[in-house]
């Protein structure tokens, strides 16, 4: 694995504006001033971070429903995505999006997605742009557990694979999909075998620890690069809040929402590790934890004190030409 | 008799159609939920609680939760329905249907007719549709034109608590694919409803009000915007009649007409799309069928031929409101 | 200008614009044939045979055979159309929606507006759609009203070679998504067709035939029986007008209306199912804009509310054909 | 395994009514006749007799577009079979479905499809019938090699799995879909690898020999009616005819269709190994052949004789009540 300095900071940064960016949400979203559900991210920060800190102009992700990790990750402004949340003026998708559609396709950020599974066969499209255009480019499709049932996941799956395309397919197991367990819901319950049923190559990691994502991913991505097709990483971890803001969790055991914060914090983890040694110093991580919490305020000041969109842009940018 | 939200009455009656008919089961995503966890079963009861309690009078062998799968699991449904059940499977988000929509339109609506009127395929597919709740483009469809334009299905779209009952009840006995739309943002809507089960035959529109300027039908939600237009509009002397065809397959067009032949107007209010909507459909109909009774141009009330947004401001200017249906009477009556 | 088919007036229109843009690229089903299988490479050509000889000139890096994986590659085509390329994909046919629907009218449908204005979709789904062919209830629909209703969509029904051509070669230039019917009946339909590209723009009505007493819109294939029809009547001294709006999304309403303010009388002709179908749209349109101009009911001429039927009689019956478009026209004439 | 010459005699018949009924279809759309589209079954007869045979009341099958040796290994009416494909009135599905929806509920033949993956989701809920009704059936998804790409197929698959449905999976593997090879649609080459993924066991057997799919569909039956959720069985054969009639097969490698026939012949191997010993006379077989024979001639006869439906039927049977 070769990570240097300049790039662990980067990562964490990543982690630490994501984490901050969802505990917001979460608190603000209960004094009800953001509209409609949002599903947050919180406890999965390694896997965007560590995938999408590899990825470079020419690469594109999918993302899910709980998208805002990977928006972040792959660099979409935080306060655009700010705004957008709180459905006003100058949000990343003007308002009309919200938290279920974040996309900036500027930077490779093929969107959020409403449908379960919707983000797959997209990646497949982006993977071809890539070999077509000769960007030397690859598509990252993130999908939850719970996608990975979906019939349009697993068809995309081996698209990909009989055209030996640019993808890597990240699932983000994270226990649960709604309040249904993943330990129920996929048959065989071995996701890496089953995407070697489709031909691909995989391999679980613990999701908690940036560095076992940020190796699988490398060694994904270096065979991706080298023209041997899509690769599978089987991610497991926890998520902090319920399914959408509301959801008090109660179909988890108690004891296990009681610990997972404590225990299984990719945050923690990267900052013990990081400077139990020389690697970084803790002063490096606070002065980003000080950045980015000063971020987030301003992105939700901002957005709070920001206009609604104008109404006449109800009807505008359904076509281009109609 | 008492006083029941949207969720309670349709709950009672999956319940009592439960108890009933041991063959009539439930499927779908999370409508007990739990599955699997080790923690609290029922955790969920449906996305918006509809279901809530039923897993555990009846047990998870006449409630399934599903994967994520819906071809599998509203295909199951289908095949279960032809074989000697009658499963009633939510499609979480009518949204959804794209990545089932062959089970419903292909499979189940075309069974009877192509295997020569040997299938009977009783089947309920509930879903939730309807903009209002800041769900953005991909959970705020209403979609009822695209089951309602294939042969096969009945469509049906309750406008109240009571109604959700006698319809939903209706919906599990009949014996023709049914898909049930229930509108998210009416789930905690009360009125009284009875205890006991009734049913509420399809095809028959309900008279909401009686007036005899103009015939307004509305469907859903609408219905009950277009009552408080119309309730409002009496004090301006202008006397409305309003209908809620209660299905939009079979379609009370004979109703519909015969309110237009004794008021000579129409307004349409459809909160779907609309291009070949539910607006049109009806708007057409009376056009062939009360033409010669018709005083005004018909008029549709519908949202703009956009997605629908997800700010707050943008998604309340595209529904049809009180307002937009106010003046759209106002229209047809030739009156600011 | 030369005798060409419809199928070679498609094979054209893709050849030229793979020809002139390099980011044109196609993907569907056996477009090409015998991927994998040591044998006759390009033996298939397109399910009907447009896309024949694409493959050899432009090699399998613009042409993908795809898996039976009608979500991943349509899907795959508005991923591609996101990023850069100008995917040209195949749904077989336009029965097979419902395996792979949400990557249509929720993907590809709605990225410019749910981002923001900042998606581009340049994607043509081509599909064949229609009755007449005995191949039964899942294999004949037309399916394009379910397309038209849902905003962000442009839908493209050409009537014959020439109009294929031109709108073809406009759909592959233009920057939405374009949902491009072909009706397969029509695919040895033949008739002088220039040589060199052309372009026939969206939302512009043709009118096929000016006349005074009828406004016959007609969609499709239907297009032709119309005209026949028309004809015919001219030697009873009914003289139509028949208008092909090509596209229904969007619609040339104000053609439609125009000739409807000149006529005072309006038959709509479509082939698709008759509930929330075009003829309903297009007759809802103008009972709102052209009421006062109406001298009669509208009419329209539609199959029944039935799957397709196998048997050829059955089917014969099943489709609105010249006969029942005469007999509509002679109604709204008030004339047996 | 365990077979007697009742059930020998009985596979024999139904392999021998598929094969002639199939050829004699072929030569009769030749002549213009037989209206629409019509996929022949010839070639994988072994695989809907072996399997059928071991079927009984309470069990059902769901079919593909090239249905009509399932439909007759499940018990169809043959003479309303071929009734139904010329679409004449006593059709079995009234003239209204055609070849490609062929059905049956009474013998519990859910139908032929149009929609390639539309038979297993239908087969997921059959069981789930069986379950609740504890009539003790299961029920069986034949489909092809090109299905087997599509999400409907793979996610009912996964939903058999995880509620241990009594689902058998029967990829009937031709070598094409159409003129695509199925050695490069199915990614990764190796179904039952893929099967494994969902967690259902399965094995590949020679569809050419009777006895092996027997043998293989016994041990997947056993297993199923214990209680021990999906099957899957891969059986790979050959398709004599075209995908569909009118397809020359050019994509063939031409050696292949030459020798298909001769080497490839289920009726050819099954009367080579029942009479090389004592367990049937070759006078049974040729007993059958001449019955048959007799069979489909009158089928075709009475076929071409019979009246269309009447018009008035058109509008029947779209609902129940409406
Ligand atoms: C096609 C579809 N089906 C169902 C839903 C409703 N839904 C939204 S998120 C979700 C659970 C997703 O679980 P998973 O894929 O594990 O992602 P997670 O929420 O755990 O990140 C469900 C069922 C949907 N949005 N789309
Ligand atoms: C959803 C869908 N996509 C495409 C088709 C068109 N089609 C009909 S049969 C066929 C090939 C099927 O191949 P396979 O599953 O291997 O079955 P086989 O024909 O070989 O028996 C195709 C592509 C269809 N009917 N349905
Ligand atoms: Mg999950
Ligand atoms: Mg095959």
């Amino acid at each position: 694995m070769k990570i240097d300095k300049e790039q662990l900071l980067a990562g964490y940064r990543i982690m630490r504006t994501i984490r901050d960016f969802e505990e917001r949400v979460h608190k603000e979203f209960m004094t009800g001033q953001i509209p409609g559900f949002v599903h947050l991210y919180a406890g999965e920060e390694a896997s965007a971070a560590a995938v999408c800190l590899q990825l470079g102009d020419a690469d594109t992700v999918a993302s899910t429903h709980r998208g805002h990790g990977h928006a972040i990750a792959k660099g979409c402004d935080v306060k655009a995505m700010m705004l957008e949340i709180y459905g006003r003026e100058g949000g990343l998708c003007a308002g009309k999006g919200g938290s279920m559609h974040i996309a900036d396709l500027d930077v490779g950020m093929l969107g959020a997605n409403g449908i379960v599974g919707g983000g797959p066969p997209l990646v497949c499209g982006a993977a071809i742009t890539a070999k077509t255009l000769k960007t030397g480019g690859l598509s990252v499709a993130f999908f939850g557990d719970g996608a990975f049932n979906q019939g349009t996941t697993l068809e995309s799956m081996n698209f990909a694979r009989v055209y030996d395309l640019p993808v890597l397919f990240v699932l983000e197991d994270n226990g649960y999909a709604e309040s249904t367990s993943s330990s129920w819901s996929i048959g065989g319950h071995n996701p890496v075998r089953r995407a070697e049923g489709f031909g691909i190559p995989g391999e679980r990691v613990d999701g908690h620890d940036f560095f076992a994502v940020y190796r699988a991913a490398e060694d994904a991505i270096a065979a991706i690069r080298k023209g041997e097709g899509p690769r599978f990483i089987h991610i497991q971890f926890t998520r902090y809040y319920g399914h959408f803001e509301g959801d008090a969790s109660t179909y988890k055991p108690a004891n296990q929402v009681k610990d997972e914060r404590r225990y299984l914090d990719a945050l923690k983890f990267f900052r013990a590790r990081t400077t139990a040694g020389t690697m970084l110093k803790n002063e490096d991580l606070d002065a980003i934890d000080a950045e980015v919490e000063a971020l987030i305020d301003t992105a939700v000041r901002e957005a709070k004190a920001a206009p609604a969109p104008d109404v006449s842009t109800l009807t505008t940018d359904v076509y281009l030409s109609y | 008799m008492s006083q029941k939200s949207f969720r309670e009455a349709l709950n009672e009656a999956m319940r009592d159609e439960m108890r009933r008919d041991p063959t009539v089961i439930l499927l779908g995503e999370d409508i007990a939920g739990g599955m699997g966890s080790g923690g609290e079963q029922d955790a969920w009861g449906g996305v918006l609680g509809a279901t809530k309690g039923l897993m555990p009078e009846f047990g998870r062998e006449r409630v399934y939760d599903t994967p994520i799968s819906e071809s599998a699991f509203i295909g199951a449904a289908a095949g279960a329905a032809a074989t000697g059940l009658r499963p009633v499977a939510q499609l979480m988000f009518v949204d959804f249907f794209g990545v089932c929509g062959d089970q419903i339109i292909n499979q189940m609506a075309k069974f009877r007719y192509m295997f020569g009127g040997k299938a009977t395929t009783p089947v309920v597919i509930r879903t939730l549709f309807g903009a209002g709740t800041r769900a953005a483009s991909q959970h705020s469809q209403c979609l009822y034109p695209i089951m309602t334009h294939i042969p096969g299905l009945k469509v049906v779209i309750p406008s109240s608590p009571y109604e959700a009952k006698g319809l939903m009840t209706q919906a599990i006995r009949d014996d023709d694919p049914v898909i049930f739309f229930e509108h998210k943002a009416m789930f905690d809507d009360k009125e009284e409803v009875p205890d006991e089960p009734y049913t509420i035959p399809f095809g028959v529109a309900r008279t909401v009000r009686e007036g005899k300027d103009v015939t307004v039908v509305a469907i859903g939600r609408m219905v009950g915007f277009a009552k408080t237009a119309a309730d409002a509009l009496a004090k301006d002397g202008i006397d409305c009649t309003v209908l809620d065809p209660r299905t939009t397959s079979p379609l009370d067009s004979d109703a519909i007409v015969a309110s237009v032949r004794k008021t000579g107007r129409l307004v349409v209010v459809d909160e779907a799309s609309p291009r070949c909507g539910m607006a049109s459909d009806i708007s057409a109909i009376v056009a062939e069928q009360a033409f010669d009774a018709l005083k005004a141009p018909i008029k549709r009330v519908m949202p703009p031929h956009s997605p629908v947004p997800f700010a707050p401001n943008l998604e309340d200017a595209y529904i049809p409101g009180v307002d937009a249906i106010s003046a759209g009477i106002r229209a047809v009556m030739g009156v600011k």
